[in-house]
């Protein structure tokens, strides 16, 4: 049988080896990993993302790949699948030197991926998003769709999604989305699986199917490398670990040996309080007000207050509405109801230019779409929101908009060789300095940071982070949205907690926990939380 | 001596009217002697590939400069130009209006080539009567239209034609069979179409014989014999007319000529001599017309289709 | 600024020289030689002057001021109307309906002439019909929000199309005295009116998108609308103001055209949007948007008018000077990208030998 | 069913078709005629088929251009060759033509695919070229009919049970073109490269191979078009078709294909052209004065893009339906 032939679990097939036994595995006669790559190096304009790095997999085993944000861990599996080349470094499949010069390669040579992003065609039915590029074929070599539309099935039932496979993708949420990505790594013959965050966005349910799928991959003898941030699901599904830090490995070994405060210092590379340097701050009068806010389909009622020199949490699962929120708060989207009152006066927001004219800026999640400007400079992007102050007559003031944008830069600690360098060229720390320059450079009272650590390195990660706190100091008003629990909890005053386009609830710092958070966010009372 | 460089400046590059007129550009410049002829014209009809040309021609100082103008009026400043700077400019075929140019020389005069349309729709039309169409050329074209507005004032004089419509086939293939078709269908009364343009006849032609209406519906106006010899012997024309292409262009170059050198003068009622063709006399409006045009049919159009 | 030169983000390799003070962040890097050689505008002057130059050997005639002043009618109205294409285009939107608003303008300054007008009322008629025209096209796309190519593939057809009801097989002639002045006038010797005119306008879009904020946004659009929008720029007020100044300078292109052919016809200019976007895209404003100069599209209507010329001077058909400037535009293009492409593989084999 | 009726675009413009052929017959009673029709759609057939070329092209996100060049240039070697060999076969022609569209679509698809540059400016360029290019094989001259051998012009036009051979090949086409949209891989690639580049460099698909395929295709259809066109018309110089490249774009517009790639359907593409070529083949008949044309057929184009782009408009996410429907 061709591609049709998909079974997840062969009832034959019989775990090779029972994982914990094993002390030092790569020298126990006849275990020899599946998949070896050697001294892989890739960097890209600004950042080293991967240094010499090392890893082994092995059939019916699953390997964890943890590390901070930023740590190279995607890029590993770009260059896993073919997408990018890596500078140096070699990769052995089944003792053969093997080279992967497109995806197409890196499918024939056996390994599938489901990527963090949701990579898929909207136009598309989901049996199509399922087998694009390898649809089954009739006789005549044309696409044989009730085949296809069968397998789709099949495929989605092994994963116990009830999606219809004619469907069109657009009409999906996110979650089946995830599903059918899962599912399209599942239909190639593949030896190897990757999964990169493939829970992120999944409900308590789901991410239960998505380990019994785990488990019977593995007792189907592929090899697997599950990438997570989620401590409890590693431990519970990972046979061996290897830890990244800035695109090294710093450690590896079998998941039977380590405890995870072991994990967490070899991530971080130092202890976690040093991460969060929350400093406490005399909160002030209340800046802002929002009352009812809601928008027609996105999320509903959202009130709270904002105080000087406060940090407030928005915590909550991706896909939560987080983002939209603080996006119609900035007027970007129209909202269909609620009031904003700013230092006691009722303003309306109807355009970005209205909120930085009433003091509140939005450092945007999506930095390279929405927050910077890549090939413009250094000094045009942080002058692009104070076109006014920097301009006389309307016409540009370049010493004076390099002036602003030298001041701002030496606040950041900007790592840069020039001002008129594009911004395109720096690293994603450095260019998310840029954009936080750009709207500190308006000296605004409100500064909303929607996921403002989220892919950079960790260094540049505590400087945002002291900086954020130095800002609140200064008498800021900080709002930070966050799907990190411990970055929610060292450096938030409070936290909102978003569930569904809907308030959950608002923790003092005091009184956050964990748990607590997490229960609130997934609507799960009885929900496992780390 | 130097050459006299005369430009002939045709509608458009790649017409076999012109490139006939051409021909005889080239025997008026052998008789002359030291006669060189810039053959030249934009690839399209338009005003502006025309005026664009005439800046270059300016510039080379050419002595003459003989249009067949796509836009009567708007040669007319570059033209003006041209004679402020010394050259000869006639226009010939399509006129120019009369400030853009010395003298015109029409292939005949209006009236008789208007006459001769509406003589050729009587004698197609089965008992001289019956409905018939034109089909013109661009709407901007000043020949076209002074002839359709010829045509429509003889009409007197030919009761049994009755013009239901004029479209425009600019000229082009393809818009041509279409309007055609567009008549056949719309008008299925009319029996004859007129069309004073070479491409619009050929067109028409093809769409009469691709309806299968041969013998029902007769085409015909001015045409080149070269084009239209096939469809004579397909029967879908019975006869057209046409001046002779090589007489024009000889004609032309021949007065531009005279007119360059200074041995004649543009003025009402001068007296122009054109080589092997005698002479020509300009009328008030500095106008000189040529012989009628010349009807073909099955009898003689297989002898001119060798020539034009 | 010297950022905003050509293309998507260059390919450098990472700053090696990375400070870790912002305190000693130079304001601008030495640009190397091989970067100021990949500039659009000099590559594009060497070619004029190349042009010039081969030009004045193949013909007499071709250094002659009041020959070249004639040759500069053959690019001054699209030029005019490139300018404002330039900025359009550099903010990621494109106007296929400037051809069709001459015509629409023509025919409504010459209806107004047969009815008497005066030439400052035909001048304002002008103007306003291109104002109107322009607005229409940038309500479609800003605030209905449609695909500018096909709005204006539309607008292209409806424009000249209201221009073909209004006049027919019919022609506008009478136009009043003092009219030809736009298009037929000298300024001092053999300086046209339209040359002077479209310098004077070229030095103001070149300050409007160079050294205004207005450009700035113009730029920060093209790059990137989304962030653009996210800073507070009015991205459709922006683009809309675009498509009006696109507008008036069609506006203002028929004035010209108009008072050069001394009529009007609802056939008039005919195929000239394409020429004005091949001369912008030559000029080296990226077609997708966020770089571009005004200096470039200048040298790129001087080149075209100078190609266009020479040849003429030769008598060449103007066909064939389209397959010139057509394999100019491609070659235009391809140079810089492949020169790249080289530098970027030596650079990597150097780095794989070290 | 109803709803599926208003949300599917066909639907929409087979009836708007329907509304104009009504319309038309109240003032011309003939055109509903079933032989009438069959005229209108052989007319039609050329840019039907040109239309389905261009609609692979924006599919993945290019533009074609040069469509109406390629067909001319393509038409005149043809009949250059047919004037000079009269007895060459028919056979020999067209593939002659198909060749020469081909190699020509190929010189697009590699300057997009290989360099670089933008379809648009690409085909701007080759748009100029290609006319060129005829003017100096022809040195500027017509092939008129005369000079073309019998068979070569009565091709397109033989009817076979009731149509001509030109609109047996429009047919044929569109079904071929079904197939290869629906049935290969490549007609699906051209969805995902348009629709989403990124994933599909992940899903392992080339873009630029894919959309230099598309470019193929559309220019070998545009030289079989190009036999077509001179044949049927009987006539070959070098502003043959020209500016029919909006024609083209338009019919693919008002079929609802979207400029942004990745959305568009071969019913959609053929109604688009079959309404645009009702309506050509209406205007001459109806007695709406041609000068009226033009500003018709540009309207329609605006009334459509504004249709379909009502049509296209993103939902949103509609985070609190999901809630709503998830609990
Ligand atoms: N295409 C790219 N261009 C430039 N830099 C990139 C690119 N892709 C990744 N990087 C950078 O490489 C580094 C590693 O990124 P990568 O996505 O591999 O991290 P990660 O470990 O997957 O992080 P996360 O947990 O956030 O997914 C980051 O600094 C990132 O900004
Ligand atoms: N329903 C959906 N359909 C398509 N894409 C979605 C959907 N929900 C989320 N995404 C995508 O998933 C990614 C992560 O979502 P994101 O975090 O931005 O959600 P959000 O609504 O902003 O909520 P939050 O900020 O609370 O996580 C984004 O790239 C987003 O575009
Ligand atoms: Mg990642
Ligand atoms: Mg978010």
């Amino acid at each position: 049988m061709s591609h049709s032939a998909f079974t997840l679990v062969r009832p034959d097939a019989r775990p090779t080896t029972s994982p914990t036994l094993a002390p030092e595995p790569s020298t126990e006669p006849g275990k020899r990993p599946l998949l070896t790559m050697t001294g892989i190096s890739k960097s890209f304009p600004g950042v080293r993302a991967l240094n010499g790095v090392t890893l082994d997999l092995y059939s019916g085993e699953v390997t964890a790949l943890i590390g901070e944000n930023g740590a190279g861990k995607s890029t590993l599996v770009k260059i896993l699948t073919g997408i990018y080349q890596p500078d140096e470094g070699e990769i052995v499949i089944e003792g053969r030197p093997t080279l992967l010069p497109g995806a197409q390669a890196a499918t024939e040579a056996g390994i599938a991926a489901i990527h963090q992003e949701t990579v898929l065609f909207d136009e598309l039915t989901v049996a199509e998003n399922i087998y694009i590029g390898h649809q089954p074929r009739t006789r005549l070599g044309l696409i044989d769709w009730a085949i296809m539309n069968r397998n789709a099935a099949r495929v989605l039932d092994e994963l116990e999604a009830r999606i219809d496979p004619t469907m069109r993708l657009k009409d999906l949420g996110i979650a089946q989305r995830h599903l059918v990505a899962i599912g399209r790594a599942l239909s190639v013959h593949s030896r190897i699986v990757i999964m990169d965050e493939p829970t992120a966005a999944l409900s308590h349910k789901e991410v239960e199917e998505l380990y019994h799928v785990v488990e019977r991959l593995k007792a189907g003898d592929r090899a697997i490398l599950f990438i997570s941030h989620k401590f409890e699901e590693v431990f519970r599904l990972a046979d061996r670990y290897t830890v990244f830090r800035d695109g090294s490995v710093v450690g590896a070994g079998e998941m039977a040996d380590v405890k995870s405060a072991d994990l967490v210092r070899m991530m971080v590379g130092r202890s976690v309080d040093q991460v969060f340097p929350k400093t406490d701050v005399a909160i002030g009068p209340t800046v802002m007000q929002v009352r009812g806010f809601s928008h027609p389909t996105e999320f509903a009622d959202i009130s709270f207050d904002l105080h000087r020199g406060e940090i407030l949490g928005i915590y909550g699962l991706v896909g939560a509405g987080r983002s939209e929120f603080a996006q119609a708060l900035f007027g970007i989207t129209r909202p269909s109801a609620g009031t904003v009152t700013i230092e006691g006066k009722p303003v309306t927001i109807r355009r970005p230019s209205d909120a930085i004219g009433a003091g509140l800026v939005y450092v945007p999640e999506e930095r390279g779409r929405h927050g910077a400007v890549l090939p413009m400079s250094i000094a045009a992007n942080i002058g692009m929101a104070s076109l006014g102050r920097t301009s006389k007559a309307g016409f540009l003031d370049l010493a004076r908009e390099c002036q602003l944008a030298r001041t701002y830069a030496e606040r950041l600690e900007l790592r840069a060789s020039a001002l008129n360098q594009p911004v395109g060229t720096l690293s994603g720390g450095n260019q998310q300095k840029v954009v936080i320059g750009k709207w500190l450079a308006t000296e605004p009272r409100i500064i909303v940071l929607d996921e403002p650590t989220k892919g950079i390195d960790i260094g540049s990660k505590a400087a945002v982070h002291a900086f954020m706190s130095e800002l609140a100091g200064a008498g800021l008003s900080v709002v930070m949205i966050s799907s990190e629990l411990p970055e929610v909890l060292g450096m938030a005053d409070r936290i909102l907690v978003m569930r569904e386009g809907r308030m959950a609830g608002i923790l003092a710092r005091t009184n956050a926990t964990p748990e607590k958070l997490v229960n609130l966010a997934t609507g799960n009372e009885t929900g496992a939380a780390a | 001596a130097d050459k006299v460089r005369i430009a002939l400046l045709v509608k458009s590059l790649g017409n076999g009217f012109f490139d006939a007129a051409h021909k005889g550009a080239d025997e008026a410049a052998k008789e002359l002697g030291n006669v060189e002829v810039i053959y030249t014209g934009p690839t399209s009809t338009t005003a502006s590939g025309q005026i664009d040309i005439i800046n270059s021609l300016i510039a080379q100082k050419v002595n003459a400069i003989a249009v067949s103008a796509n836009d009567g009026d708007a040669l007319v400043p570059s033209l003006k130009k041209a004679m402020q700077r010394g050259i000869t400019v006639i226009s010939w075929d399509s006129a120019v209006a009369k400030p853009g140019r010395e003298m015109h020389l029409a292939p005949s005069s209006d009236a008789l080539i208007g006459n001769m349309c509406d003589k050729l729709a009587a004698d197609a039309l089965p008992g001289g009567k019956g409905d018939v169409a034109i089909l013109s050329a661009t709407a901007t074209s000043t020949n076209q239209n002074t002839w359709i507005a010829e045509m429509k004032k003889a009409l007197p004089k030919y009761p049994g034609v009755n013009v239901v419509t004029t479209v425009y086939g600019d000229d082009l293939a393809d818009k041509s069979y279409r309007e055609t078709e567009g008549i056949l269908k719309t008008y299925p009364n009319v029996k004859v179409i007129v069309a004073p343009t070479s491409v619009g006849i050929v067109a028409a032609a093809q769409a009469v014989e691709d309806a299968g209406k041969v013998g029902q519906v007769f085409v015909t106006g001015l045409g080149l014999p070269s084009e239209l010899a096939g469809h004579v012997d397909k029967g879908s024309v019975k006869s057209f007319a046409i001046w002779n292409p090589i007489d024009l262009g000889y004609a032309a170059t021949t007065i531009a000529y005279e007119l360059a050198t200074k041995k004649a003068e543009a003025k009402p009622g001068a007296e122009i001599p054109i080589g092997r063709m005698g002479k020509t006399k300009l009328d008030e409006n500095d106008q000189a017309a040529m012989a009628d045009p010349f009807v073909y049919d099955k009898s003689n159009v297989h002898e001119f289709a060798k020539i034009f | 600024m010297t950022v905003l030169d050509t293309g998507p983000l260059p390919a450098e390799p990472a700053p090696r020289s990375a400070r870790a003070s912002g305190g000693s962040i130079p304001d601008r890097l030495e640009g190397r030689a091989s970067r100021i050689f990949l500039r659009w505008e000099v590559l594009l002057l060497v070619l004029a002057a190349i042009v010039f130059a081969i030009n004045s050997f193949a013909s007499p005639y071709f250094l002659d001021p009041w020959n070249l002043s004639d040759a500069t009618y053959n690019f001054t109205e699209k030029a005019m109307i490139g300018l404002a294409m330039a900025l359009l285009i550099v903010s990621g939107e494109i106007d296929l309906s400037v051809a069709s608003i001459i015509a629409l303008a023509s025919v409504a300054m010459g209806a107004a002439a047969a009815a008497g007008a005066s030439v400052w009322m035909l001048v304002l008629i002008g103007l306003g019909v291109g104002l109107v025209a322009g607005a229409f096209n940038g309500f479609l796309v800003t605030m209905v929000g449609l695909p500018s190519i096909v709005v204006t593939i539309g607008t292209m057809s409806l424009f000249r199309g209201i221009a073909f009801i209004v006049l027919g097989d019919q022609v506008y002639n009478s136009y009043p005295a003092g009219f030809e002045w736009f298009g037929q006038g000298y300024v001092v010797w053999a300086f046209t009116v339209e040359l002077v005119m479209f310098l004077v306008l070229a030095v103001i879009f070149g300050l409007v998108l160079q050294k205004s904020t207005f450009g700035r946004r113009v730029y920060a659009i093209g790059n990137n609308p989304m962030a653009a929008r996210f800073s507070g720029i009015r991205v459709e007020r922006i683009k809309f103001i675009l498509f009006l100044l696109t507008g008036v300078m069609s506006g203002l292109a028929s004035i010209c055209l108009t008072s050069r052919l001394g009529s009007t016809r609802p056939s008039i200019a005919t195929g000239w949007e394409l020429e004005v976007v091949t001369m912008v895209v030559l000029g080296g404003v990226a077609i997708n948007g966020g770089s571009g100069t005004i200096l470039g599209v200048v040298i790129a209507a001087f080149v075209m008018g100078l190609v266009t010329f020479g040849f003429g001077l030769l008598n060449v058909p103007g066909i064939v000077m389209s397959i010139f400037i057509g394999l100019l535009l491609i070659a235009v293009i391809a140079l810089p990208i492949l020169f790249r492409r080289v530098m970027a593989a030596r650079r990597s084999t150097r780095r794989v030998a070290a | 069913m109803i709803g599926f009726l208003l949300k599917r675009r066909e639907p929409q413009i087979f009836a708007a078709i329907l509304v104009l052929i009504a319309l038309i017959s109240t003032r011309f009673p003939g055109f509903a005629a079933p032989a009438n029709l069959a005229e209108v759609f052989n007319d039609t057939a050329i840019l039907i088929v040109l239309a389905l070329g261009q609609m692979a092209v924006i599919l993945t996100r290019c533009i074609d251009l040069s469509v109406a060049a390629n067909l001319a240039l393509s038409g005149m070697i043809v009949a250059l060759l047919n004037a000079a060999h009269p007895d060459l076969p028919l056979a020999v022609l067209i593939l002659v033509a198909l060749v020469s569209g081909l190699l020509l679509g190929a010189i697009n698809g590699l300057l997009v695919w290989k360099v670089g540059i933008p379809s648009i400016v690409v085909t701007l360029g080759t748009l100029a070229v290609y006319r060129g290019v005829i003017f100096l094989l022809a040195g500027g001259a017509w092939v008129n009919a005369h000079q073309m051998s019998a068979v070569f012009l009565n091709m397109p036009r033989s009817v076979i049970l009731g149509l001509p051979v030109l609109a047996w090949t429009g047919v044929l086409i569109v079904a071929l073109g079904v197939l290869v949209i629906r049935y290969t891989g490549f007609g699906r690639a051209l969805y995902a490269v348009g629709g989403n580049p990124v994933a599909a460099v992940y899903a392992g698909l080339d873009v630029g191979r894919t959309q230099f395929l598309a470019f193929c295709l559309s220019g070998l259809l545009s030289g079989l078009c190009g036999y077509f066109w001179v044949s049927r018309y009987a006539v070959a110089y070098v502003d043959v078709a020209n500016g029919f490249e909006l024609d083209v774009i338009a019919a693919c517009v008002i079929g609802g294909v979207s400029i942004g790639g990745g959305i568009g359907s071969v019913a959609g593409t053929v109604l688009g052209a079959i309404f645009l070529g009702v309506i050509k083949n209406a205007l001459p008949v109806v007695n709406i004065s041609p000068f009226w044309q033009m500003a018709i057929s540009g309207s329609v184009i605006i009334i459509a893009v504004v249709f379909n782009a009502r049509a296209e408009k993103k939902r949103g996410r509609l985070i609190l339906k999901q809630a709503r429907t998830a609990s």
